[in-house]
């Protein structure tokens, strides 16, 4: 009888769960060998870069918050930053701080239901969060806890959850309540066990042991762990580059067999996200994070993708303990209501942050008359695309002698969650495709 | 510092239902169900006269009492399924409990009928209220000259209140003239036409008749036309009207038409007082 | 008031174009997360979790309709499904992506993924899928709709409050009223009167006016109020020192889809 | 009565001294041009002189624009125990206008007729009124002393009148008194001369005045029920029910359940509601007695000169603070339209003649 490896068969794993937005995989495998690998991205089209022309600088970073609900935050700050570059408007120091408090508040709440709600399962080989409510009642009312308050930070911070109001090109529409930022510091006090008690969990996790050794690239920053603001670093290089240059950063490059652009920088593909940003910038993790990646065995460089996971936690541990200390500096400074207005003009500007699964470029051109004539957003998961294929590439035929079929599909399913990828950020990604070659037999999905 | 006067919390009685127990249900039609609610003590209401009525989650309704007054402790009424509220009171059966405050408004007067032809209009689920007066008419049915019921609806399938319609009817001492707009191919033996038709050739004695009628909204101008036309007085009609009610104590506003409370001044009025306002009728 | 048990309500998500930010309002409920599952099956909820079924009580679809296959989808689901409501201002309305309708779809393709995409279209089967793209089309311009949860996200209390009407046998109803009411009732300063302009006039209400009380103004991401005195609207931005091509912008950041789904542009 | 004279820093300085013991509202500024009532702190600004009527009226401290009136809890099938709100915190409303003290005694009667309102009177018993009476118009849309309220004081507890530089203190009622006492303030021997200085001050006529005197209004509104300018004065109008709402003499209400998702508890509510919005008078059925806008605005108008007059014997509902004007956005003003109708009415009258 043969073995399940060595029959020809094709993996489909359609509609890929628990990621944002819509992606397939595909695997086909011939008599123990891997033919192609293949990952669709089956989101509709929403045309951002297009549609959003014509619209007033203003306009650009609420709308293209649209683009992600789970990475709002990100694209309104980069939009933000890449329109003020473009229209040359500097932001006082009281707004720059209010967008770092916004954004570790999204890091947080990103990372939890990451965490928590689409990768844990796995490990408990559950399908889902839900039945984890009945066998796992702490774990998930933990994670609900955790996810709440992030969420309120964010409202608290930014007026609310969801494609948050008070940031504005400029300035802050709205500057929190302060007795309400105070309560949201006692709280992130408060929850430092649960924190705790979530690095705790994942120590009891098996991470597969699979390595393969990339290129790691994120924001970098003299002064502090890059998360909102700071110059861009591969780990093969000495130095920085320009957000300015994210263009020969990226490198989009048209593949013959695809109609997405892949990013590779000074190998064939680069990792942006958690891990990279850990392998990165280690050193100015807070004391407690790096701690928390010793006690869970990540130490940089780590070059095992399946680690990200860990390294989501490594940073829910940072910004739990920046946030509480930020805090504490915008209420000792007092917040004031700021006053700006903001001229519409001509220019060109691009503008970066790191947002949960990884460096985030926008781009906006104005015209004449201050309306958008130009739009570029360069999202993660795109710069992640290709290196995701190149681990599965790696990893199938390593895995295939020893794994059942299911395995296999489980453990491509974990690999691309590991990546936290988000689909629906997808604004310019379609019908990407990994093929291990030659022309690709499948049918365009 | 101590205030004079204050921190005295008020005694807060009013706009708390108590709980009925719904004793008997039956669906009248497809969108009208019965209910016979027991109760801890008689309603003490006036025919015409309504209670808001409770599902706890969803609100209040005002409802018309069916039932004739008297000393027996239980309220019947009919509800359509017209909402959010009456949509789930339409699952309810016996057994099930809501919520009741009131009776409410200003009712019929039976003195005002007392020695006098009667004479009844009521428009599909104008009927419910209405019953509760003709009940009290025809328990005291020597006391009054002819007792006449123009009861009409839209098709057959929609008439409510049926067997008290036929009882009525078998009487003899009752005229029960029943009409459809439109029969639309289901057996019916009543009349074709609208609540209009019948009032001439009731041949009426202007000078003996007065006229309780309920209705849809789109009913009392034509009814009232023909009235006038049968030489009968405004202040001789009493009709019920009907308005969203949402306090059911002349509070909230929404029944108002110029400067009387539907609920509060109402739902009955004598049509010569209400004749001038414009709203009141379409 | 009832008392008498009955099954479970079976609940799906499905998601279509959108940003998933309103599946992942209602993950953002923490508070009642748990108390819904003791009173509905999830059963489908691909952001959350990997379970099917093939029946449905309600069916929540969010997203907008933007290609044929979708379309396909979306009435297998109203096939099996008793409610669809349809979940937030895509699915309501196709939100801010409506606006790419008044253009050609091959130009937006061109922006988007170069002329040589928009060219190769036409002979490599590869690219074929940019075919597929019709028009973003909201799920009522598809399918019957049974209920809308407005706004750009949804309102995670209204959410509530139609799955409490529904459990409970009811009707959900959502008042048509402009955003106006719940402003002055927060009682905010009119836009107007700080000098900028407001769509919170013409907008259907629901959001408790979260984006004004913040500061900001109401840019009509809850549709327009069906009735709404838009003529007035257009003639006080007008007054309020708007061009007419600024006016259409204005309408045209959410509410683009107003404009052209009679038109079948 | 007790009567004092105090400079206005003084007063000011008393007022923050109630304001140490007991939550005191008081008008402040807010956005670009607006007040609003606001709770007075030690940082609150507090000052006479700049005013223009709130956005809402006081009146939202004695009904809420959401108020709980009774709990719910299930206790058994079918057995429920309510346990209604009770409002027991002391406030006081500070710096309150003439216009509003008018409203809110126009309020007490409408929620004193038929079935006394507890959730009313409890709030109204636990709240103390310091009014101001109005040197010189508010600003230009002010109508108060037009619509016979410019002159009210009836129902404070004490009562500020400016007087030159200083300000006259009458205490009216026990409470007022017992307020007053801390204040530390100079005697007034002669508050009438005072009040008479105060009126011999005050610009004449004061502010914006009406065609027609207000107790000839309802008499006018009723020859002009079909009036085509009902239909001129609603071509901008958005039905938003800005105009009820920020109206000090609008008490209307929806009732509304807010329960738990089992259904199990909850509490019944009462909200604001406003007869401009376009479905306040649509019956279950579907039918609407008030479908058009140019209905519902003759309906506000005649309930704020003629309906409400009629019904309470109170004088006009309408106090003249010109907030609806104000407020709405695209200008319909209550003032321009009874104008129109009462220009209209002469007109035609002298036509006849």
């Amino acid at each position: 009888m043969m073995s399940d490896n060595q029959r020809s068969y094709t993996i489909e794993v359609n509609h890929v769960t628990r990621v944002e937005g819509h992606g397939s995989i595909r695997i086909n495998t011939r008599e123990g060998v891997v033919e192609d690998v293949k990952l669709c991205i089956v989101e509709a089209n929403r045309f951002f870069e297009a549609f959003v022309r014509g619209m007033g600088p203003e306009e650009i970073p609420w709308i293209v918050s649209r683009i992600c609900g789970i990475c709002c935050v990100g694209h309104q700050l980069a939009s933000t930053k890449a329109v003020e570059a473009a229209i040359g408007v500097v932001p006082g120091a009281q707004t720059i701080e209010l967008r770092k408090l916004l954004n570790l508040s999204q890091f947080l709440q990103s990372h939890v239901l990451h965490v928590y709600f689409l990768a844990v399962p796995d490990f408990f080989g559950a399908p889902s969060v839900l039945p984890l409510a009945k066998t796992h009642t702490e774990v998930v009312k933990r994670a609900l806890a955790l996810k709440k308050l992030a969420n309120d930070f964010t409202a608290v911070v930014g007026g609310r959850t969801l494609h948050p109001m008070a940031n504005t090109v400029g300035g802050w529409r709205k500057v929190p309540d302060k007795d309400a930022l105070a309560a949201i510091r006692k709280r992130l006090l408060d929850a430092l066990p649960e924190y705790e008690a979530t690095v705790d969990l994942v120590s009891t996790l098996e991470i597969p042991p699979y390595e393969r050794d990339t290129e790691y690239v994120s924001l970098t920053h003299p002064d502090e762990y890059a998360l909102y603001d700071g110059e861009v670093r591969g780990s093969d290089m000495d130095g920085t580059a320009s957000v300015d240059s994210y263009l020969s950063i990226c490198n989009e490059f048209t593949v013959a067999h695809s109609t997405t652009k892949w990013s590779k920088w000074h190998r064939d593909s680069y990792m942006v996200g958690a891990l990279a940003r850990v392998n990165n910038n280690f050193a100015q993790l807070h004391p407690k994070a790096q701690e928390t990646a010793q006690k869970l065995g990540l130490r940089v460089p780590c070059v095992n993708p399946y680690m990200n996971n860990v390294a989501q936690v490594v940073e829910i541990v940072h910004c739990a303990y920046e946030s509480i200390a930020l805090i504490e500096k915008v209420l000792d400074t007092g917040l004031r209501d700021e006053d700006f207005t903001v001229t519409p003009k001509a220019g060109q500007g691009a503008g970066a942050t790191e947002v949960p699964r990884g460096l985030l470029f926008h781009d906006y051109t104005f015209g004449d008359d201050g309306r958008c004539v130009a739009a570029n957003a360069v999202i993660p998961t795109s710069q992640n695309i290709n290196n995701i294929e190149r681990d599965m590439k790696h990893f199938v035929p390593l895995m295939l002698p020893t794994m059942s079929q299911k395995d296999l599909t489980l453990h491509m399913e974990m690999l691309l969650r590991a990546y936290d990828p988000c689909i629906s950020c997808s604004v310019h990604m379609l019908d990407v495709e990994f093929v291990g070659g030659e022309e690709h037999p499948g049918e365009p999905c | 510092m101590t205030m004079p006067g204050a921190f005295e919390p008020s005694p807060v009685a009013n706009y708390l239902p108590t709980t009925a127990i719904i004793e008997e249900a039956e669906n009248f039609t497809a969108r009208d169900r019965y209910f016979r609610l027991s109760l801890e003590r008689p309603l003490g209401h006036r025919p015409g006269q309504f209670v808001m009525v409770s599902v706890f989650g969803l609100g209040e309704a005002p409802i018309s009492i069916s039932n004739p007054p008297g000393d027996a402790p239980t309220l019947e009424m009919v509800i359509r399924n017209a909402g959010s509220l009456t949509q789930v009171l339409h699952s309810y059966g016996p057994g099930d409990a809501i919520g009741l405050r009131g009776p409410y408004g200003h009712g019929f007067d039976l003195h005002d009928f007392l020695g006098r032809d009667v004479l009844f209009i009521c428009g599909g689920l104008g009927l419910a209220p209405l019953r509760s007066l003709i009940r009290a008419v025809i328990d005291r049915r020597g006391e009054f000259g002819r007792v006449m019921v123009i009861s009409g609806c839209r098709t057959p399938a929609e008439e409510i209140y049926r067997p008290d319609l036929t009882a009525w009817a078998e009487r003899g001492d009752v005229d029960i003239v029943r009409l459809v707009d439109n029969a639309a191919n289901m057996p019916w033996k009543g009349r074709v036409g609208l609540v209009t038709e019948p009032i001439a050739g009731l041949k009426l004695d202007p000078a003996e008749t007065v006229v309780a009628m309920c209705g849809p909204p789109v009913m009392y101008k034509f009814v009232l036309l023909e009235l006038a036309g049968a030489g009968i007085n405004g202040d001789r009609v009493f009709v019920d009207l009907e308005r969203r009610m949402r306090c059911g104590v002349g509070k909230c506003g929404h029944c108002q038409i110029n400067d009387i409370y539907c609920c509060q001044d109402g739902p009955v009025f004598r049509f010569s007082e209400i004749a001038h306002l414009k709203e009141a009728f379409l | 008031m009832k008392d008498t048990e009955k099954p479970k309500p079976k609940i799906a998500f499905f998601d279509f174009a959108g940003c998933e930010g309103c599946q992942l309002a209602l993950l953002n409920c923490e508070d009642v997360v748990l108390d819904l599952l003791e009173l509905v099956d999830i059963v489908e909820f691909r952001e959350a979790l990997s379970e099917k079924a093939h029946r449905y009580d309600i069916s929540f679809i969010e997203g907008s309709i933007n290609r044929e296959e979708d379309a396909q989808r979306l009435r297998d689901i109203r096939a099996r499904s008793k409610y669809v409501v349809a979940l937030g201002a895509c699915a309501c309305m196709g939100n801010v992506q409506a606006r790419s309708n008044f253009v050609a779809p091959a130009e937006n393709f061109a922006v988007v993924y170069g002329e040589e995409a928009r060219n190769r279209v036409q002979t490599d089967r590869e690219y074929w899928p940019l075919w597929a793209h019709t028009r973003v089309r909201s799920v009522d311009e598809v399918v019957p709709v049974d209920y809308q949860l407005r706004g750009c996200p949804m309102i995670p209390e209204e959410f509530l409050s139609l799955v409490k009407s529904l459990l409970a046998g009811s009707i959900p109803f959502f008042p048509p009223k402009p955003v106006c009411v719940e402003c002055k009732m927060n009682c905010n300063e009119c836009v107007f009167d700080q000098g900028r302009t407001c769509m919170g006039q013409v907008t259907y209400a629901g959001c408790n006016a979260v984006c004004i009380n913040n500061g900001y103004v109401c840019d009509g991401c809850r549709g327009l109020l069906p009735g709404a005195n838009l003529d007035a609207h257009r003639q006080l931005l007008r007054e309020s020192g708007l061009t007419d091509a600024q006016i259409e912008s204005r309408y045209r950041l959410f509410c683009s889809q107003a404009e052209t789904k009679h038109t079948g542009q | 009565m007790i009567s004092y004279l105090a400079d206005e820093r003084r007063v000011i300085q008393w007022i923050r001294h109630l304001a140490a013991e007991t939550p005191v509202f008081f008008p402040m500024p807010h956005g670009k041009v607006n007040f609003r009532f606001e709770r007075v702190d030690e940082a609150s600004e507090l000052q006479f002189a700049r005013y223009r009527p709130t956005i809402i009226a006081p009146n939202s401290f004695l009904t809420p624009t959401k108020e709980e009136i009774f709990k719910y809890q299930r206790v058994g099938p079918g057995r429920y125990e309510l346990t209604p709100a009770v409002e027991t915190t002391f406030q006081i409303l500070a710096g309150v206008r003439p216009c509003d003290l008018k409203a809110i005694k126009l309020m007490d009667d409408v929620f004193a007729d038929g079935e006394r309102d507890p959730y009313y009177f409890q709030r109204r018993t636990n709240t103390s009124l310091i009014g101001y009476a109005c040197p010189a118009p508010c600003d230009e849309m002010a109508y108060c002393e037009s619509a016979g309220s410019l002159d009210w004081r009836d129902g404070v507890d004490v009562m500020l009148t400016p007087v030159g530089d200083r300000m006259l203190i009458q205490a009216y009622t026990e409470r007022g008194e017992a307020l007053t006492a801390s204040g530390d303030f100079d005697p007034c021997d002669d508050p009438d001369a005072e009040l008479q200085r105060h009126l011999d001050e005050r610009p004449k006529p004061f502010g914006r005045q009406l065609h027609a005197p207000v107790d000839e209004l309802p008499a006018i509104l009723e020859r002009h029920w079909d009036s085509p300018l009902w239909d001129q004065h609603v071509e901008r109008c958005f039905s938003c029910g800005t105009c009820n709402l920020v109206c000090p003499t609008c008490y209307c209400f929806d009732v509304k359940d807010v329960s738990a998702l089992d259904g199990s508890s909850g509490s019944r509510t009462r909200q604001w509601d406003a007869c401009m919005l376009t479905t306040f008078a649509t019956v279950a059925g579907g039918h609407n007695f008030r479908a058009d806008p140019a209905a519902r605005q003759r309906h506000r108008v005649k309930r704020k000169f003629q309906y409400l007059n009629e019904r309470y014997d109170s004088g006009a509902f309408c106090v003249g603070c010109a907030r609806c004007g104000r407020q709405c956005t695209t200008g319909i003003d209550i003032f321009d339209i009874v104008n129109d109708i009462v220009d209209h009415d002469r007109a035609a009258a002298g036509g006849a003649s």
